[in-house]
C-alpha cells in the first residue's frame, strides 16, 4: 500500500497498511492511519480504546482477547465498530500502531 | 449503499415451485439411473434431481452456462450440493433425458449418487492459500479423471467420500473421510527473524506450537524452534509469516483411509494413515493416482456388498489391509500423538 | 493473448473430468488477474510450493471478517495479483438458487473480480475468488444491493450450512433449511463481527445420514433424530421382499443393535423400539417400508473440528433430543447456545475451538457452568479412571 | 545366614507325581460340579482339582490346616491360583468327596470354577497399609457372604471376577475387573509442613502430582495445593508423609464394571465408573453389598448365556445399563482425564 | 486373653465366607502383636481411617527391597504394632507346594513374625505379614535356609508370576513354569537391588485367556499363542453336537471374527485359518475338538500397570510371536528385555512406568531405539493424525 | 529408633534409622550411622559415593536416581552394595544425610 503521509514525512506501511515499523507510531501518525479507515477525527473515545489497546501490548505482548477489550474498554462490539468500521482488528489495532494480527481468518 | 447483516438470500426464494408445494412431503426415492435421483411425494408429485460433477473452481462462463441449462429445462432452478456437485430439479420428467444429453454435449459429467464415486471434496492449494504442503484442484482433476468410471457408474461397493486437504489445517475436512489426501510438511520451519521482529507477537507465536518446539529467542526478538520436537504441523506459520514451512523438495501428500460420518450402521470414524508420504509430481501426482486407485481396487475386490471402506477395513481387521494392499508399514503410522493410547493393540488377538 | 506457456497444466485441461485449468483459461480471456493467476499456478507447479504470501486483513466498513486479503509473493513478475483476496458470500440455505440470483452474482464479480469462483467454499459459502483491495467495498455494496451478504471468517461465527432436508427429502426429522436460515439470521452480527476466542461452524443435518458431514466439520451438529420408534409398513415390506431384497442379510444382519427382526415365513418385519439407536441404515435401505418415528426433532452435538492443534475431534452429544419445529423450539436452541458461547469465550484461550476448551477444563465442568443435565446419552463409556473432582459443597466438613 | 538371590523355590520340586508324568499332556478338562476341575492327560491319567474358597489374610494355623488336608489326600501337594484360592491336586478320584466333606466341615467352601463369582482380588486396607481410603478385607468379607450361593454354584451368565483395591494405586488390579470396588479419597490433602520440610524431597512431591496441583512453597520449606485442580489421587502422599490424605467422614468406596482381562471373544476391557461414591460403613458396608448385589442381579435377568459382565453392557449399552439399574447418572461418571475424548459419544445414535 | 472388645469386627465372623477376623483371632491367640492388630483394626473400623505411618525403610543386608516398612501411629495404645513390616516371599512358580514347604514357612514365621501371611499377594509374593526391624534379618536367614527367597519391592523387578500352565492345563502354548523360574532366576540382582526408575511387573499366561490378568497388571505380558491353524478334531465336534451343544450359537456366532463354519448337515466344523485371531473362544468351548495350531510360542506385551497417575495402560503387542520353548528362546527374550529396560533406564522419568516413558516419547522411537521391527499387529489403527516426526535422514537437503 | 549416640550426643533417629534433622549432619555423625548400617569403617569410595550424594541433592534437592548415580560414582551397583549392605537409598542415603527416600516401595 501507498505510504502514508504524516504532514509530509512518509512512513511505510505494508499491503494492508499497517505500520511496517511499530516503532514509528505516534498521535500524528494515528490520526493519519484513522483516515485510512476512514474515520475523520479521533475522539477521546477513540484514544481510549487506542491506549487501552497499546497498554495491553505493551504489558503483554499481544493484543487482548475481544471480550477482554469489551470488558475492560467498557465499550460493546457495536460501540467499537461504530468508532472503527474496520473493527477492533482491522481498525482499531492498525490506529493504534499494534502488530497485525494474524492468524485466524 | 451496503445493507449491513440482511443475512443470506432467503431460501425460499431459491426453491423451485414443486418443491413448495412438496416441501416435507416427500416419501421415498429412486435412483432411475446413476446421477439421477427421483423423489415421490405423497402428493403424487415426482422431482428429478441430476446429479453434475462440478471442478468447484470455476469460471463465470460456467456459472451462466448452469444457468442456461436451468432456465432451459428446469425454470431456472438449481442447487449444489455439500460436496460441490450440481443439481438440476426438473419437475418434467420428459426432460431429463436432454438435460442429460445437453450436459453429456458440454462435458459435464452425471453421477455421483449411490454407490459411486461422488465429487472431492478439496481446497485452495496453490491457486489461494499460503500455507499448502501440496495443490489442490490438480490432484483432484488428476484422481477424478483416474477414477473416472466410479463417478458415472454405481459399482462400487458402496458410496466412496474422498477429501483432499493441502495442509494439516485439513480445509478439506479430510479427516474423516473413506479416503482421504493430505498435504503434509516434512522439514523444520526456517525462521526469518526479521519478519518475526516486526509483524508477530511472540507469546501467541510460543503458545501456537502443539509440541512446545518454541522457545523465545529475545535477543533478536524473534524465537528458536528445538528440531527434534516439531512435527511439521504449519500451525505456526498460520501465527507468523516468520515461519516459512513450504518446501518445494520435502511436501508431499500422505494417504489415509477409513474415515466415515454417516451415523448409518458403524458410528463415525476417523481417517487413518496408511502411506506417510508420496512425492508432489505435478502435474499428475502418479504416486498420487496409483495409490488411490490401488486402494480402491483392492477394496472392490475384497468388501462385501454394502461395505463402505471403513466397515470393510474394521471388519477383516487394520493388520489384513497392509497385507492385502501390500503398502508398507512402518513406525510412521503408529500414532505418537496425545490420543495414540487407543490405537496401541492391547490384546493378543489379531492376524497376520 | 499471451506468449507464456502452461505446458504442465495444458496437461491437467485432458481427461474426462470438468478441468479447473479450462475455466481459469476462460477466466484469463477477459480478465488480467486469472491470466496472472494460470501463469502463477504453472509457477508453482514447476516451483512445487505456492507463491502467496502470509496473510492479509482487508475487509468492509462495519464488518470484521468475511474477506480474506491475499498478495503473491512475485508482484513485480505477476502484477496483476500484487493484491488478489477472496470475499466469502453466505450461500442461501440448502445451496438452492434461481438463475437470477446465480447471474447478478457473475455481473458484479465481472466488474470487480477475477472471474473465478468456487461452488462452494468448504464451510459452504460462495467463494468470489480474487480481487483487489479497492474494489472490496463496491463489489460488497453491489453483492449487498443484490441480496447477499457476507460469510464469516475469522474468530467468529462461520457461515452455517444445511442439507437439503425438506426440501427433497423424505428423511428429514426437522426443516433443516429453516433451522439454518432462521438460527443464521439471528446471529448476523455474531457472523460478521468475530468476538471468541476463535472460529465457530454449525451445520444442520436432517437425519442421522449426516449429509452435511456435520459431526466431523462442526462445532455444533444439529443431527435430525426421533424420540419414538422407527414405523414399519409391512405392505411395502412384503414388496421389497417380493422385489428380491436379501431383507435378513441386507438389513436385520446389518442393523448395528440387530434389533430387526424378519419373519421370512410372514415376511414380516418387526423392532424392538427399545434397542433401536436410530442409526438410519433399515430406512435407507427400505425408504418406501421403514420411516423415522413420529416425535421429531434433533440431537445437539459439540465440538467438532479438524486435526489442528489437538488432534480432530467429532462432535459430541449435549442434548439427546430438542424439538426443532417451531419458532420456541429455535428460542431454546437459541438458548443453549448462548450459555454455551458465553461459557467458551469466558473459558477459552485464543485460538482454541470449543471441544478443546471443553477437553482441557472437562466436561463436568462444562456441563455445570451451562447447567446441562448429564446423561449416559453423552458418553459412549463412563470414566475408566477415578479422578472425580468432587464438588465441596458435596463434602462433609 | 543367608544366600543371597537364590531365587524361589524350584517348582519342579513342588509339584505332584501326577503333574510330573503328565506334565503338558492334557488333552482336556471337565467341570464335574463346582469347585471340581477334571484334567484328562493323553495318558488316560485324570487329576482332579478340588478348589476352596479362602479369606488370603490367614493365621499359620490355617496354613497347617490346608497342610494336614494336602497330607490326608493328596500326597501333601496343593496349590494356590491366580485368585488366592486354594487348589487340592488328587490323582485319586475317589477322594474327592470325602476331602470335600472335610472340607465343609471345616466352613471351607467349595467352588469358584466355571460360571460362578470367584475370590475377590484385593488388597491391605486398614490391615497394613498407609494410604488406604476404605479397608479391604472387611468389605471383601461382607460382599463374598452376600454373593455366597454365586461361589459354590455355577448358575451365573458366565465368570464373574470382583476385584477391590482400597485406594486409587489399585493394587487389587480392579481396573480390569467385570466388577471394581475402589477406595477413594474424596478431599484435598492436608498439608503438614513439619513434615514436608523435615522429611520431603519438594521437586520430587511437585512432579508427583497429575494435574499439576501442587506448588513449591519455598518460605515455609513446603508446598501448597491449589484446591480447584485436586482429583484426591493420593499420589502426593505416597510421595510425602506431609500430604495427609485420609479423611474418616469423606473417604468410601466408588463401584466400577465391564472389566475383563481374557482376550476370548472381545478384547480385554477396562472397568468404568457406575457409581462415585459410597459410605465406608464397617463393619459391613451395606450400601456397598446392596449396590454389588443389585448390579450383578440385574447382569443375571438380562445378560444372555455365556456373556460376561463387559459382553452384556457393551451389547445393551452403557445408556441401557443405567435405565436397568436405575443408577442415577452424573457428571462425576464422565471422564475429565487425558484420555477422555475416547469416551465421548461422537454419534448420534443412541438407546435411553 | 484381653479386655478390650471388638463388636465390629465380630460381626464379620458371621457368614458364610471363611473369615479373616477369625484369622486374626487365631493368631491372637499366641501372639501379642496380632492381638494388638485386632484392636488397631477395630479401632480403624471406629475411626474409619487407617493407623499406619508414611512410608518405612528397613531391610536386609546386601537387598534393596524385600521388606516393606510399617509403623502405627498409635504406638503408646498399641505397642506390639510400633514395628510390624512384611516380608515379599518369592512365591515358586504356578504357587505349587508340597505340605513340608509350607510348615517350614509356619515354623519360621511363628517364631519371628505375627503368625499372619497373604497366600498371596497381589503380584504374586507370598507375604508375610508383620515383624519388627530385629527379627526382618533372622528371619530372612532361616527362610533363605529354607529355600525361600525375597520377592520384589521398589523400584525393581517385581516377583514374575504365571499360570498353572502345563502344569496343569490343557491350552498352555509354552510352558509357563519354565520361563518363569527360568527368567525370575535371571534377573535375582534385578529384584533385589532397585535401579530402575519405578517397579516393573512381568506375568507369564499360557494362552489368551490370560488367567494371571497380565495384559492389565504387568508392564511386560507374556501371553501364549500360535502361529498357524487351530486344528479341529471332526469326530469330537460331531460328539459335542449330538451331545446338544449349539455349536453355531454358542461357538461360531460368538467368534469374534466370525471364521468358523459349522456345516448343521454334515456336523463339520471349519475354520478360515487366515480370520482367525487365535482368541481362545472356540477351544474353551470345545476342548476336546479344538486345540490350538502346533507352531507355539508366545506374544510379547509391554506397558500394562494400574490407574496411578496417567491412567491405567494394559499391555501393547511388541512382538506379535516368539518362539518359547528352549534355552535359546529364553535367550531371546532375555536379549529383547535387555534392550527394552535399557532404553526405560536411559529415558525414564522417576516414578515412571515403562508404558507411560513409551506413551510420552512415542512408539516409534522406543521401536527404533530398541530395534523392534513395526508391524500392524502392534496397533488397532494406524494414526489419526498425520503428526509423523520424520526423520531427517529421509528428508532431501 | 533408639536416638544416635555420637561421641555422647545424641542425635533423634526417626524409626528406620534416618536424622530426624537433616541438618545435623557432619562427618562423625556419618560414622555413627554407617555403623548402625553395618559399615564398620567409612573409606575412601564410601566419602566418594557420600559426597556425591550430598553434592547432588544440594543441587537438585532430590537424590539422584540409581542409573545416575552409577554412572557419576563409576560404582556400578554390586560396588554399591559392598560399600553399603543396606543399599543407595536404605544405606547410603542415610549414611549421607539425605532425607528417606519415599515413593515406591
Ligand atoms: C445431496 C446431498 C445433500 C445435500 O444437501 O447436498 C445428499 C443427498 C442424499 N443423501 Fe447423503 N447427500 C449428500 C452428502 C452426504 C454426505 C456428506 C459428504 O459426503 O460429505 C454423507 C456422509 C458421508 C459419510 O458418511 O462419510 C452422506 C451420507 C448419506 C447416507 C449414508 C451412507 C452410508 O451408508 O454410510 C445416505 C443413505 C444411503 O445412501 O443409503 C445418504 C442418502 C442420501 C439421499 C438418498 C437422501 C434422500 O433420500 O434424498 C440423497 C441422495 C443420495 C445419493 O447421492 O445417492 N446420504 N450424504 C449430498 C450430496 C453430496 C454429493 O454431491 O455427493
Ligand atoms: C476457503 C476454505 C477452503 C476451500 O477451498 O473451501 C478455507 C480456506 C482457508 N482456511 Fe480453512 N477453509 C475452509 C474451510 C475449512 C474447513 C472445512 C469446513 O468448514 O467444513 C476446515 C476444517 C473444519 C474445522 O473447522 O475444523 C478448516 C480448517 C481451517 C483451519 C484449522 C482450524 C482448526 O481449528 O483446526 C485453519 C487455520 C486457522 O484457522 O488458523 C484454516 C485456515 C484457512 C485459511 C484462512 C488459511 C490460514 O491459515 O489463514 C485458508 C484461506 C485460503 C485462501 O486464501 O483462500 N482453516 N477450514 C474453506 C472456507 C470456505 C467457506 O467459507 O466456505
Ligand atoms: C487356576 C487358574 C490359573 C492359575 O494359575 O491360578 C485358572 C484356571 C483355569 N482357567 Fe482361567 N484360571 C485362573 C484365573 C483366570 C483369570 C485371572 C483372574 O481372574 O484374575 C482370567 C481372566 C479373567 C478376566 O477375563 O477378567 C481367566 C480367564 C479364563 C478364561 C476366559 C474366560 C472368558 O470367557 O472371558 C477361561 C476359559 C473358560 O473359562 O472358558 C479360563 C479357563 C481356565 C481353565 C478351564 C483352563 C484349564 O483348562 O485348565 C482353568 C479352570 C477354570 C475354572 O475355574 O473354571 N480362564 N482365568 C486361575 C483361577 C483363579 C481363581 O481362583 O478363580
Ligand atoms: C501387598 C500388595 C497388596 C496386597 O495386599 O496384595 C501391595 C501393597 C502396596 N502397594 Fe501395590 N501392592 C501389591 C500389588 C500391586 C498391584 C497388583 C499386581 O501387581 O498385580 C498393583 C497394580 C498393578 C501395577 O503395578 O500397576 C499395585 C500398584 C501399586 C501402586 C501404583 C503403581 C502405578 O504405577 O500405578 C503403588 C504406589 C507406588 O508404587 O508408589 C503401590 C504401592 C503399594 C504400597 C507399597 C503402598 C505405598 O504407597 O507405598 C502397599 C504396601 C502395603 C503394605 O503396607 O503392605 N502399589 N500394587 C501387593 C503386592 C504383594 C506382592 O508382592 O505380591
Ligand atoms: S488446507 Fe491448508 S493450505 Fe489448504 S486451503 Fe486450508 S489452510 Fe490453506
Ligand atoms: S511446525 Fe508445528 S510443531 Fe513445528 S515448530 Fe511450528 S508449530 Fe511447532
Ligand atoms: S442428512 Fe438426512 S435429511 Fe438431510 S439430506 Fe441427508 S438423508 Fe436427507
Ligand atoms: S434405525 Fe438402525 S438401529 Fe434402528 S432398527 Fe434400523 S438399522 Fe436398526
Ligand atoms: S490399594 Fe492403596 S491402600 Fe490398598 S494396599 Fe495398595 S497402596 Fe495400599
Ligand atoms: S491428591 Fe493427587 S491431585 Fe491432589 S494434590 Fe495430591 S497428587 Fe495432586
Ligand atoms: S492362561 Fe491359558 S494356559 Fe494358562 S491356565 Fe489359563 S487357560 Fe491355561
Ligand atoms: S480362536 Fe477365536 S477367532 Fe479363532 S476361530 Fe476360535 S473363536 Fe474364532
Amino acid at each position: 500500500m501507498a505510504d502514508l503521509n504524516v504532514n509530509g514525512v512518509f512512513i511505510p506501511l505494508d499491503e494492508d497498511g499497517f505500520l511496517e515499523d511499530s516503532d514509528l507510531w505516534n498521535e500524528e501518525v494515528a490520526l493519519a492511519l484513522a483516515l485510512t479507515e476512514d474515520v475523520e477525527e479521533l475522539t477521546e473515545e477513540h484514544w481510549h480504546l487506542i491506549n487501552y489497546l497499546r497498554d495491553y501490548y505493551a504489558k503483554f505482548g499481544v493484543a487482548p482477547m475481544i471480550r477482554k477489550l469489551c470488558k475492560e474498554t467498557g465499550f460493546n462490539l457495536k460501540k467499537i465498530y461504530e468508532l472503527f468500521p474496520g473493527g477492533p482488528a482491522k481498525g482499531a489495532c492498525k490506529v493504534a500502531g499494534l502488530m497485525k494480527p494474524t492468524g485466524c481468518v | 449503499m451496503s445493507i449491513l447483516d440482511q443475512g443470506p438470500p432467503d431460501y425460499k426464494k431459491m426453491i423451485p415451485p414443486i418443491i413448495k408445494d412438496n416441501y416435507g412431503k416427500w416419501i421415498y426415492h429412486e435412483i432411475p439411473k446413476p446421477g439421477v435421483l427421483k423423489h415421490v411425494s405423497e402428493t403424487g408429485d415426482e422431482l428429478f434431481s441430476v446429479r453434475v460433477g462440478s471442478p468447484r473452481l470455476i469460471s463465470l462462463d460456467f456459472v451462466r452456462n448452469l444457468c442456461d441449462l436451468a432456465d432451459a429445462y428446469c425454470d431456472g432452478y438449481l442447487r449444489f450440493t455439500s460436496r460441490n456437485n450440481v443439481e438440476f430439479l426438473l419437475s418434467d420428467a420428459s426432460k431429463v433425458e436432454p438435460l442429460i444429453a445437453a450436459l453429456t454435449e458440454k462435458g459435464l459429467p452425471v453421477g455421483g449418487t449411490g454407490a459411486s464415486l461422488s465429487n472431492i471434496v478439496h481446497t485452495q492449494g496453490w491457486i489461494h492459500c499460503h500455507t499448502p504442503a501440496t495443490d489442490a484442484s490438480g490432484i483432484v482433476k488428476a484422481v477424478m479423471d483416474d477414477l473416472f468410471e466410479y463417478f458415472g457408474s454405481m459399482k462400487l461397493p458402496a458410496k466412496l467420500r474422498v477429501g483432499l486437504a493441502c495442509c494439516l489445517n485439513m480445509c478439506g475436512a479430510a479427516h474423516c473421510s473413506d479416503l482421504a489426501i493430505v498435504g503434509v510438511h516434512r522439514t523444520v520451519p526456517r525462521i526469518n527473524d526479521e519478519k518475526i521482529a516486526k509483524g508477530t507477537e511472540i507469546p501467541s507465536l510460543v503458545a501456537s506450537c502443539p509440541t512446545g518446539a518454541i522457545r523465545p529467542n529475545p535477543k533478536a526478538k524473534s524465537v528458536t524452534i528445538v528440531d527434534d520436537k516439531c512435527m511439521y504441523c504449519g500451525n505456526c506459520y498460520t501465527m507468523s509469516p516468520g515461519m516459512e514451512i513450504m518446501d518445494g523438495k520435502n511436501d508431499g501428500c500422505a494417504i489415509l483411509v477409513g474415515g466415515k460420518v454417516s451415523n448409518a450402521r458403524n458410528v463415525p470414524s476417523f481417517s487413518r494413515m496408511v502411506i506417510p508420504f508420496l512425492p508432489n509430481n505435478p502435474p499428475r501426482w502418479p504416486e498420487v493416482t496409483d495409490a488411490v486407485r490401488m486402494i480402491v481396487e483392492v477394496w472392490i475386490a475384497h468388501a462385501r456388498k454394502g461395505e463402505r471402506m471403513s466397515e470393510w477395513i474394521e471388519r477383516i481387521g487394520w493388520e489384513r489391509f497392509f497385507t492385502l494392499t501390500d503398502i508398507p508399514f512402518s513406525d510412521k503410522l503408529i500414532d505418537d500423538y496425545i490420543f495414540s493410547r487407543e490405537t496401541f493393540r492391547t490384546s493378543a488377538t489379531f492376524k497376520y | 493473448m499471451t506468449e507464456k506457456k502452461t505446458p504442465q497444466l495444458d496437461e491437467l485441461e485432458k481427461g474426462q473430468w470438468p478441468s479447473f485449468v479450462t475455466e481459469i483459461k476462460k477466466a484469463a480471456a477477459t480478465n488480467a488477474a486469472s491470466e496472472d493467476l494460470l501463469h502463477l499456478l504453472e509457477r508453482s507447479y514447476e516451483d512445487r510450493i505456492g507463491h502467496w504470501k502470509h496473510g492479509g486483513i482487508v475487509g468492509v466498513r462495519g464488518y470484521g471478517g468475511g474477506v480474506i486479503g491475499r498478495y503473491t509473493d512475485l508482484p513485480e513478475e505477476y502484477p496483476n495479483l500484487a493484491e488478489f483476496h477472496t470475499i466469502r458470500l453466505a450461500q442461501p440455505a440448502g445451496w438452492f438458487y434461481d438463475s437470477k440470483a446465480l447471474r447478478s452474482i457473475c455481473d458484479i464479480w465481472e466488474k470487480h473480480g477475477s472471474g473465478l469462483t468456487n461452488f462452494h467454499g468448504s464451510t459452504g459459502d460462495i467463494i468470489m475468488l480474487g480481487t483487489t483491495t479497492d474494489h472490496i467495498q463496491p463489489a460488497f455494496d453491489e453483492f449487498s444491493e443484490a441480496g447477499f451478504d457476507l460469510g464469516g471468517s475469522g474468530s467468529d461465527l462461520r457461515s452455517p450450512s444445511c442439507c437439503v432436508g425438506p426440501a427433497r427429502c423424505e428423511y428429514a426429522c426437522y426443516d433443516t433449511l429453516e433451522a439454518c436460515h432462521n438460527i443464521t439470521n439471528e446471529y448476523q452480527d455474531e457472523i460478521h463481527r468475530p468476538m471468541w476466542p476463535y472460529k465457530f461452524k454449525i451445520k444442520f443435518s436432517g437425519c442421522a445420514n449426516d449429509c452435511t458431514a456435520s459431526i466431523a466439520r462442526s462445532d455444533c451438529s444439529v443431527i435430525g433424530t426421533w424420540r419414538d420408534t422407527i414405523q414399519i409398513d409391512q405392505d411395502a415390506v412384503k414388496q421389497y421382499a417380493a422385489d428380491g431384497l436379501d431383507i435378513q442379510d441386507r438389513v436385520c444382519d446389518k442393523c448395528p443393535t440387530r434389533c430387526l427382526k424378519f419373519n421370512s415365513e410372514t415376511k414380516e418385519l418387526t423392532v424392538i423400539g427399545e434397542d433401536c439407536t436410530r442409526c438410519m441404515h433399515c430406512i435407507n435401505y427400505m425408504p418406501k417400508a421403514i420411516r423415522a418415528g413420529k416425535v421429531k426433532g434433533a440431537t445437539i452435538l459439540f465440538g467438532g473440528k479438524s486435526t489442528i492443534v489437538q488432534s480432530a475431534f467429532m462432535s459430541w452429544v449435549i442434548v439427546p433430543f430438542m424439538k426443532m419445529e417451531s419458532e420456541d423450539d429455535f428460542a431454546e436452541f437459541k438458548d443453549l447456545m448462548g450459555r454455551v458461547w458465553e461459557w467458551w469465550d469466558e473459558n477459552g484461550k485464543t485460538r482454541e475451538r470449543i471441544g478443546e476448551t471443553i477437553y482441557r477444563l472437562g466436561m463436568g465442568k462444562f456441563l455445570r457452568e451451562c447447567e446441562l443435565p448429564p446423561v449416559p446419552q453423552m458418553v459412549f463409556r463412563p470414566r475408566a479412571n477415578p479422578y472425580v473432582f468432587w464438588p465441596q459443597d458435596e463434602i462433609i466438613k
